[in-house]
């Protein structure tokens, strides 16, 4: 081979890395990006529709707050596994993970079975009206959310359980962590939208 | 033989989607079929009860679309209302005073029947009636779910056409084909 | 036959008696001037008998008769019952005359009459008109009819196909048979006639139907036409004459039938009459209300849509207006104002005044001077936030202007809906106690207008509509109101709207019914429930009460569901569709969870 | 021949200090071994092979040709358009075939050509611009040319079904809604937005983390070429708008398929709702596919200038803002709308306030070939012709953000003619020169260039010749999407001129076409660089070999091959036994560790169906959503599970043995 | 340019917005020639001249910067230009006006002449009449999908929404008889769905309002007579509106005074006797999928019928 002159030899640069710099950290964020921006506009699109209409909701009693309530509290509370798992995962700890894992899991099928419920008490249905139509999709646009990282976790799981494991899988475990922190974080102004603008008219 | 299943395959979604999609505006509409109307179970003599044909519309989107509009246009909806009924009787149940057949309902429409329903004959084009009837079934889940009409930009009814429940017909004049 | 008719005299004026004479305990309503008999208003004192739906001239549904009291209503039993064959609503009130009850069905019309004077009522005969199967095509809601009416020996009553017919209270024979509308046109007849002096009065029911209402007086006699005042159109075809003289200033002008209207749309106006004419004898003047202006979609008829909505005065024997009144100018939610106008004289602000009581279907209970048109007060009776009340300067509704509807768009929460706070459900006046006792209902609703073509014969509504309980979550409501102070003197819920009629008597007793079959007498002072009785079906009827030839007194009521709210029951209709029955199926759907279709009289006493 | 025959202007005040001792030389050790790079970096054959491609290369030449194809077909709609526009009164096309056809022309032009083509030209093109040697997540990216392909397939057949989307590109409701448009063909179009939105999105997330920590080190932010630039500008863009676009299509699939009620105005809806959503979308997509032609177009006129681009800061600002000022216009599109408090003179200032930026960079471009020498080779002819077709674009543009004037022109041909100079003039125009100029690196051969004279002149000729007239013929009030007009209106003989010059361009088209058949066969060989062009994919042979470089290279200035000093040095050290690659940090490009790409493989094709198959299914039944998850589940978890440890390459890295640095450390190994 | 651009032409103005918009187009058209002669000349002279010493930068930073400076002038200028012409676009004298609503539907235009006497209104359709010199409030809503109502020669364009009803003033200067034509896509006959605004002396728009207002010409002749019973036996009720006969449908336009229009089937066809008897046996031969569906009607009735939309003046 052709030796140039000069080298940058970088074989002794670690050959992976955790956080803002790794690919799939980055990566993850444009995701985030897009969804983060899709929820905003849905949001958007859930004050235009209420200019309008003349009542809000129109001619139904808001949605209930118990559901929606323990499940912002689920949500906030299972940040403690979470942030466990990542640092287990920043440390290599593959018992930590599997364990921290597991109770993540827990806390994402708690969060669904109850959003079963959240649905139930919105008081309307998709097709009621525009309304209707609008929490609908922000709720769900947001449950497809936690379900997809429901399903990533629970996969997650498996693999740590059964290999092969890979230093690399646990850049996944911590990305996956980050993950569901932009569920929550968005889930605070879904919401603050869905149970609490109707109150504030 | 793979290619072959491949092209029949092709042809059938071929047609299916043609049929749904096409939109013809000069219609010929078949001639009427038989002259009554049996609307008992019963066939004294033996024999089998005469084979309806279904409307040439009830697969075409646009057709069923258009009997949609007319339902409202021609007042159908001032008596059965969205299908559930008022002044005249529920169209989107399984109940069928006069038969659920695409023939049995355009002759409804054109000749009238005797507690109420008035005869739009002279009144409504002959291949209007036939895309009203194709629209009749469709609102009891008797047309094809994926060429029935979806919700109109008005206030929300009952259950779209795309999403009604197919209620089978009772006394339905000749049961057989209900089957479809 | 001649003595049955002396005594039932003898009775009513015993009865009278008692009334003029008050029980011990029981104090005259308002103070020391007892508000005089309604009865004596009309000059047909009898309470033993029952002449016409309405019982008297003043429509107050009050009954002399005092055997059935607060103490032992408890004990009512049934005495006995009829079918009529018909499972249609039951709306009508039977007739008692002269030891014979008529009643009149829903369609096929079928007029029965009862011999009361045997055990157990024995059909004496019936009488088939036979009206065209058609004419169900064309009645908006539900084949009910409302009662017949007795005179001279003649029982008169309307068949749904536009005929009215006399027949011969004794033998059942047709005696004249006149045809007055057009099922064409989209005209039935579902109202009660009524008989003023030697006239039959008779209005036209279809505002759905795009009709021109109108109100007629048939001779007595022959069924000839006497005269006909149309409810819109020019002033000679309302019968406006140099007589007329409206109160308020919205109410004068020429040929305001035309131009309230847009070009042509008053020849399908609607405007029809199928409700309640009250009539005094004093001031020789009958009063009645005007049904909706079609279509119902207010913004394909701007204008204020005269004379739809309004109350008429008018001469009997020429039919011309002498003052009107229009309750809601540009009608916005099917307001007909065909209730009854109930005529009494009441002290308003120490004043005795003659005055005509109207429970309008807007939620506001209308007090008039009855000879000016003047309106006293207009108080709501029941829950409205469609408008804000009646300016007495210039006599109009205050409509709310959110709630207008539009086409293309769904206003919601309409309350009162379409039917109204209250519909035809007659009221009944106690002169003992002084109040005004009601069944109505809660219903609110959300509202689409749509663009409609007129097509002669056939519905002309344009709109969508969706009904639901209001608030409180109850649909219906059984009340006692005090026409004086305008306010509620008492209040029964009820689960389903309170469709039927009620009467009330001089043991101080109301009776009313329920759509899933409940007959309850309550306390007409209190408002408790003293007595109630399971009917077969749910029951829309008016209860009367009469004095048995056997002298006992008795109540008497016909149970069938049906009518507008009831219609889900009797027409099978489908609840998948909130927008069926024009929108009332939404609010009944669990109705046929509680009651089946009827059609049979039920008769209580002691 | 001498390439750099003038030395750059301005590269000696930001001089990177390579981090590393100069003086080092190779061992031995680290040397790679070209053969085994090129196999481990190889794709697998056949059939098999061919569908579980993963490089960059590959992947960006099918996404380019396939999105010609596309143009192709969408070409010969336009054809079929204007042929039935020759003559008012024509009964060529009736409106039901006229309307899915001028639909389509617009969708597939828009959905699978223009921005599809700048993407896939960023695939291509940027991970061997910045020096690296696969874009970042390939899979990914084979997953989206395939979603890409699936979408356009798709849309053909159920077009050829006769059932293609027939209600406008822009598809309002309600006419696109389930009430006016029954059946299955608004569906269709709004399924197409899922798919090409997914293929879209995927591609700028690549190429954003590509550009921020896969450039060659040395290439700190403000050596980055200004093609990466835009394409970077470009996938934020992408990010940003398009989720609006697949809100919209989302809630109006709903609307027709169950019921919702988004753009129904009786219960509370509004149809204005989708406009907002979709032009929020609508406008930046008309940049998304602006800049990265800014970006061609700067690319060519510095090469064929023979100097850097002059203003390159200003380039990349005039960009930048261009995006922000992109995101705040796009009600422009409905002052017709007859909003008041819309506040349409902010909307109008923002809309004229956007040609600034634009102007700006027509002066950079303008000076830098004053500054430099001009060699009007095939690539700058297009790049000529974008100047002068592009300027009337711009400036019908400025009179179509005056609220008065838009009012009588907007939706007539004067805007059909518009957007046409803007987006043929704007990008297609910067495209062609943007093919010529890459040809070679792509298939190593010349484009010919007699033909591409031809081409080059024909089509402007032709172009002028279809849309000029437009102008005149939307002042005369033509209104757009008709599908004739009468002959009373007088329109008749511009629009035969229209037809005629439509045919011209369809010549021209063909020209190119033969052009590059001809040349793919027998087209002069190119060499490594035979434009003398600075930017690193001419550093590598053409076309590049499996692994881009098998030395990575650094670089000292914006276009290294003309400012990196002859002793600049290369990267080594990585390991050529796996796909390893370089990652570096976000701003200044400093190596910060090595990762190892992943192989080719079928799972991204799989998954890629079990979704096509989900989107189309949903159209028909919304049971398809649920069902076709688990396809898409086991697809994507195929994709996902590690294959053994050890095999093919991926060696487990044993856990007891601690490699990785603690976040927030120093990188274990740094610089050597 | 074609005679038919005054008919139908934003640079032919007939009334007081669209000259004002013509002429910020002749300021616009103006400035953005003489911008693309100096652009251009920039760029071929860097082709074409060449030059043995390249340009130094710092004297291509002055050029670049004077450029932009007078990019942005002249970009302040016409924006103050169109803010301008916006203002006055948007004021016109509120007195004295004429209110029409308008009303799209697919594919025809409905118009209701609003009075504050509600019998004083009326309604025709495809056809407008406005008084010169006066202004007009067009009130617009759509019936179905979104319309636009464009009459070049008098104003700019305006959407017509479904649940949106907005307003838009013009006036007329100049008598004469203006096309315009829906321009938002609507569906299949988007391209056949126009509209003619006559322009006219107030007293001649007076009368024609007059004239308007009547219900329908009762038939005189025998002929006439029979053709209008074969109107009302017929299909045509279900959908049309002759007022003063029972037809009273709102599907299609109203024909009460249908002998006054000059076109049918919104400016498809011109409104004669051959056309129409066209239009009524198969009307989707002139303007596929539109709502009118065919009638067979014998040839003797048909004949019948046609004298009698004639009569209706």
């Amino acid at each position: 081979m052709n030796v140039p002159a000069r080298t940058l030899d970088v074989s002794g640069l670690a050959p992976g890395a955790f956080g803002h710099r790794t690919l799939l950290w980055w990566g993850t964020l444009g995701l985030m990006v897009i969804e983060g921006m899709a929820f905003a506009l849905a949001i958007a699109a859930y004050f235009y529709i209420r200019l309008r209409n003349t009542t809000w909701p129109p001619n139904l009693p808001p949605p209930l707050l118990l559901w929606g309530t323990v499940n912002t509290l689920v949500l906030l509370v299972s940040v403690v596994p979470n942030e466990l798992t990542k640092r287990a995962a920043e440390r290599i700890d593959l018992r930590a993970v599997r364990l921290w894992l597991l109770v993540c899991l827990a806390f994402g099928v708690v969060f669904n079975v109850v959003r079963v419920f959240e649905f139930m008490s919105l008081n309307c249905a998709w097709n009621t009206n525009a309304y209707g139509s609008i929490v609908w999709m922000l709720l769900g646009l947001h449950t497809v959310h936690i379900v997809t990282d429901l399903v990533d976790t629970a996969v997650l799981t498996v693999l740590m359980f059964t290999g092969p494991i890979e230093e690399k899988r646990f850049v996944d475990v911590a990305e996956n962590a980050m993950y569901w922190y932009f569920v929550v974080l968005t889930w605070l102004p879904i919401y603050g939208v869905i149970y609490w603008a109707p109150r504030l008219t | 033989m793979r290619t072959e299943l491949v092209l029949i395959a092709a042809m059938a979604v071929a047609v299916c989607g043609c049929k749904r999609e096409t939109r013809t505006f000069r219609e010929s509409p078949p001639a009427s079929m038989a002259s009554d109307v049996a609307v008992s179970d019963l066939h004294p003599g033996g024999g089998n009860p005469p084979a309806r044909s279904i409307s040439p519309y009830e697969q075409n989107a646009w057709a069923l679309n258009e009997g949609k509009r007319l339902f409202s246009a021609y007042n159908c909806s001032g008596c059965h209302a969205n299908g559930g009924g008022g002044m005249g009787p529920a169209l989107i149940d399984d109940e069928w005073s006069y038969g659920h057949e695409a023939d049995q309902i355009y002759r409804t429409i054109l000749e009238g029947r005797p507690n109420g329903m008035p005869a739009w004959r002279g009144k409504i084009p002959d291949a209007q009636i036939w895309q009203l009837a194709a629209y009749i079934r469709s609102m009891s889940g008797l047309a094809p779910k994926d060429a029935a009409p979806s919700r109109s930009d008005h206030m929300n009814g009952p259950p779209p056409e795309n999403a009604a429940p197919r209620m089978i017909p009772k006394n339905a004049g000749t049961p057989p084909a209900a089957e479809r | 036959m001649r003595t049955w008719t002396t005594i039932a005299v003898l009775a009513a004026a015993l009865a009278s008696g008692c009334h003029r004479n008050p029980p011990q305990g029981e104090q005259p309503a308002h103070g020391a001037a007892p508000a005089p008999p309604a009865s004596s208003v009309t000059g047909q004192p009898d309470d033993g008998q029952w002449l016409m739906a309405s019982k008297d001239y003043a429509n107050t549904r009050y009954s002399g008769l005092g055997e059935i009291t607060t103490s032992n209503v408890k004990d009512l039993k049934l005495a006995w019952s009829f079918s009529t064959g018909v499972l249609r609503g039951q709306e009508a009130a039977p007739l008692v005359v002269n030891g014979t009850m008529y009643i009149v069905t829903p369609y096929p019309n079928i007029l029965y009459a009862l011999d009361l004077t045997k055990p157990g009522a024995p059909l004496k005969w019936s009488f088939k008109p036979k009206p065209s199967a058609a004419a169900q095509g064309v009645a908006c809601c539900d084949v009910v009819n409302r009662g017949a009416a007795y005179a001279d020996g003649k029982v008169v009553f309307n068949t749904l196909d536009n005929h009215t017919v006399a027949v011969d209270a004794t033998t059942g024979e047709q005696v004249w048979n006149a045809t007055l509308g057009d099922i064409n046109r989209g005209e039935t007849l579902t109202m009660a006639p009524l008989i003023v002096k030697d006239k039959v009065l008779v209005g036209n029911s279809g505002g759905e139907m795009g009709i021109r209402g109108w109100v007629t007086a048939l001779n007595l006699k022959d069924g000839s036409q006497v005269w006909r005042a149309y409810h819109t159109g020019p002033d000679k075809d309302v019968l406006i004459g140099p007589q007329f003289k409206p109160f308020y200033a919205s109410d004068r002008g020429t040929d305001l039938g035309v131009s309230s209207w847009p070009p042509d749309q008053w020849k399908i106006g609607g405007a029809g009459m199928w409700g309640w004419i009250s009539y005094d004898p004093e001031l020789d003047l009958i009063f009645y209300g005007t049904a909706n202006p079609g279509p119902w979609n207010p913004e394909l008829r701007p204008g204020d849509n005269k004379w739809a909505c309004t109350v008429f005065a008018r001469r009997p024997d020429t039919g011309e207006a002498v003052w009107a009144y229009q309750y809601n100018p540009h009608d916005l939610f099917d307001h007909d104002s065909i209730n009854e106008h109930l005529v009494l004289d009441l002290q308003i602000n120490g004043q005795m005044r003659k005055v005509l009581v109207h429970p309008e279907r807007n939620g506001h209970m209308y007090v008039f001077d009855r000879q000016s048109g003047e309106v006293l007060s207009a108080k709501p009776f029941a829950f409205t936030n469609t408008a804000t009340g009646v300016d007495l300067k210039t006599g109009r509704l205050q409509y709310v202007e959110e709630k207008k509807p539009s086409t293309g768009k769904v206003v919601r929460y309409i309350c009162p809906a379409e039917p109204g706070a209250k519909d035809w459900q007659p009221s009944a006046y106690s002169p003992r106690t002084g109040l005004l006792y009601f069944g109505h209902q809660n219903i609110c609703e959300d509202m689409e207008g749509l663009e409609v073509s007129y097509i002669e014969g056939t519905p002309y509504v344009g709109a969508n509509v969706k009904m639901y309980a209001g608030p409180g979550g109850h649909r219906g409501e059984f009340k006692a109101w005090d026409p004086v102070n305008g306010t509620i003197a008492w209040s029964i819920k009820e689960q389903f709207p309170v469709w039927s009629g009620t009467v009330v008597t001089a043991g101080d007793v109301a009776f009313y019914g329920t759509m899933d079959g409940w007959f309850k007498a309550v306390h007409a002072r209190t408002g408790d429930v003293l007595w109630q009785f399971k009917v077969g079906s749910g029951i829309i009827g008016q209860p009367i009460t009469y004095k048995g030839p056997d002298g006992k007194q008795y109540v008497a009521v016909l149970s069938g569901v049906g009518g507008w709210p009831g219609a889900i029951v009797s027409g099978n209709l489908d609840p998948k569709d909130p927008t069926a029955a024009l929108g009332f199926v939404n609010a009944m759907s669990d109705l046929p969870a509680y009651t089946t279709k009827g059609g049979t009289l039920y008769v209580f006493s002691l | 021949m001498s390439l750099l025959d003038q030395e750059p202007a301005d590269s000696g005040d930001e001089k990177v200090v390579p981090p590393l001792d100069p003086a080092r030389t190779l061992p031995a050790s680290l040397d790679v071994s070209a053969e085994k790079l090129e196999a481990v970096w190889a794709e697998k054959p056949g059939l098999f092979g061919w569908l579980s491609v993963v490089n960059h290369r590959d992947i960006g030449r099918r996404y380019i040709v396939t999105a010609f194809v596309f143009f192709f077909m969408a070409g010969l709609l336009a054809l079929v358009m204007r042929i039935q526009l020759a003559r008012p009164d024509n009964h060529f096309l009736g409106p039901d075939a006229y309307n899915q056809i001028f639909t389509m022309h617009g969708t597939v032009m828009m959905f699978l050509f223009a921005v599809p083509v700048m993407e896939a030209f960023g695939v291509y093109v940027v991970p061997l611009m910045v020096g690296a040697r696969n874009i970042a997540f390939p899979r990914l990216n084979a997953f989206s040319y395939w979603m890409f392909l699936f979408g356009g397939i798709f849309v053909f057949v159920m077009f050829a079904l006769n059932s293609g989307p027939d209600v406008g590109w822009f598809a309002y409701p309600p006419l696109s809604g389930p009430a006016y448009t029954p059946g299955k063909r608004a569906d269709v179009w709004a399924q197409l937005i899922t798919f090409t939105e997914l293929a879209g999105l995927a591609v700028s997330v690549e190429i954003i983390v590509t550009v921020f920590k896969l450039r060659a080190p040395g290439m700190s932010l403000n050596r980055i070429p200004l093609f990466v630039w835009a394409q970077t500008i470009t996938a934020f863009m992408v990010l940003l708008a398009m989720p609006a676009v697949m809100l919209a299509s989302t809630a109006l699939i709903l609307d027709r398929l169950v019921g919702t009620h988004f753009f129904n105005p009786a219960e509370g809806g509004d149809p204005l709702l989708w406009q907002h959503l979709f032009w929020f979308f609508g406008h930046p997509e008309v940049y998304i596919i602006f800049i990265p032609a800014t970006g061609i177009v700067s690319t060519i006129v510095s090469t064929f200038s023979r100097r850097p681009a002059f203003g390159y800061l200003a380039l990349v600002l005039a960009l930048v803002s261009t995006a922000f000022i992109g995101f705040g216009l796009w009600v422009h599109h409905m002052f017709a709308t007859g909003l008041p408090q819309m506040g349409e003179s902010f909307f109008t200032a923002a809309s004229i306030m956007i040609a600034i930026p634009s102007g700006l960079q027509f002066f950079c471009w303008i000076a830098t070939m004053w500054g430099g020498r001009v060699v009007l080779k095939l690539p700058m002819l297009w790049v000529l012709g974008f100047f002068i077709v592009f300027l009337v674009g711009g400036l019908t543009g400025v009179m179509l953000a005056a609220v008065p004037l838009d009012l009588q022109v907007h939706d007539t041909f004067f805007v059909v003619a518009h957007f046409h100079y803007v987006l043929i003039g704007g990008a297609l125009f910067p495209l062609f020169g943007a093919v010529y100029y890459w040809f070679p690196k792509i298939t190593g051969r010349m484009l010919g260039e007699r033909l591409g004279q031809w081409n080059f002149w024909l089509f402007t000729l032709g172009f002028n010749l279809t849309f000029f007239p437009m102008h005149i013929l939307g002042l005369e009030g033509m209104p757009r999407r008709v599908y004739t007009y009468q002959a009373e209106t007088g329109w008749g003989d511009l629009n035969y001129l229209s037809t005629i010059g439509a045919g011209v361009l369809g010549v021209s088209v063909l020209v190119f076409l033969v052009n590059v058949i001809v040349s793919l066969r027998a087209g002069v060989l190119a060499g490594d660089n035979p434009w003398g062009a600075g930017t690193l994919e001419w550093a590598t042979t053409s076309p590049p070999p499996n692994c881009n470089f098998v030395y990575p290279p650094t670089v000292a200035g914006v276009n290294p091959l003309w400012e990196n000093p002859p002793d600049q040095p290369v990267v080594v050290g990585l390991r050529d036994d796996v796909r390893d690659v370089l990652v570096t940090y976000v701003l200044d490009a400093e190596p910060d560790h090595r990762t190892e790409f992943p192989e080719p493989t079928i799972w991204p094709f799989c998954t890629a169906l079990a979704t096509s198959a989900l989107f189309i299914g949903s159209i028909f039944t919304p049971w398809a959503v649920v069902i076709g998850a688990v396809p898409l589940f086991v697809g994507l978890t195929g994709w996902f599970w590690p294959k053994e440890a050890g095999e093919t390459g991926t060696q487990a890295w044993p856990i007891q043995h601690r490699t990785l640095p603690k976040p927030g450390e120093a990188p274990a190994g740094g610089p050597v | 340019m074609h005679a038919a651009s005054v008919l139908q032409s934003v640079l032919a103005p007939a009334g007081p917005q669209a000259a004002h918009i013509a002429r910020l187009w002749w300021l616009m058209f103006w400035v953005a020639t003489a911008v693309f002669v100096i652009v251009s000349a920039f760029v071929v002279g860097a082709i074409v001249w060449k030059r043995t010493e390249p340009r130094r930068d710092d004297v291509l930073r002055v050029a670049v910067t004077l450029g932009v400076a007078a990019t942005v002038v002249t970009l302040f200028v016409l924006l103050v230009a169109s803010v301008w012409t916006g203002r006055a676009v948007a004021s016109l004298g509120a007195s004295s006006t004429v209110t029409i609503e308008l009303t799209g539907h697919q594919w025809w235009w409905e118009a209701v002449y609003d009075d504050g006497t509600p019998s004083q209104r009326f309604r025709t359709a495809n056809e407008l009449h406005i008084p010169v010199g006066r202004p007009v409030v067009l009130k617009v809503t759509s019936h179905d999908v979104i319309h636009s109502f464009w009459v070049p020669n008098l104003h700019g364009k305006r959407d017509l929404i479904p649940g949106y009803t907005t307003a838009i003033w013009l006036q007329a200067d100049t008598p004469g008889i203006y096309r315009g034509q829906c321009a938002e896509f609507c569906g299949l006959q988007h391209a056949r769905m126009a509209l003619y605004v006559t322009a006219e002396s107030n007293d001649a728009f007076e009368r024609w309002r007059m004239n308007q207002r009547r219900e329908a010409v009762q038939p005189t002749t025998d002929n006439a007579r029979l053709g209008r019973d074969v109107f009302l036996r017929s299909t045509c009720t279900q959908c049309h509106t002759i007022r003063g006969t029972i037809a009273g449908g709102a599907m299609g336009p109203d024909l009460t005074h249908l002998a006054t229009r000059g076109t049918i089937a919104a400016g498809t066809l011109p409104n004669t006797r051959g056309h129409l008897a066209g239009w009524i046996l198969d009307s989707q031969s002139a303007k596929p999928g539109n709502q009118m569906p065919p009638n067979s009607l014998p040839a003797g009735d048909l004949q019948l019928l046609l004298t009698y939309l004639e009569t209706l003046k």
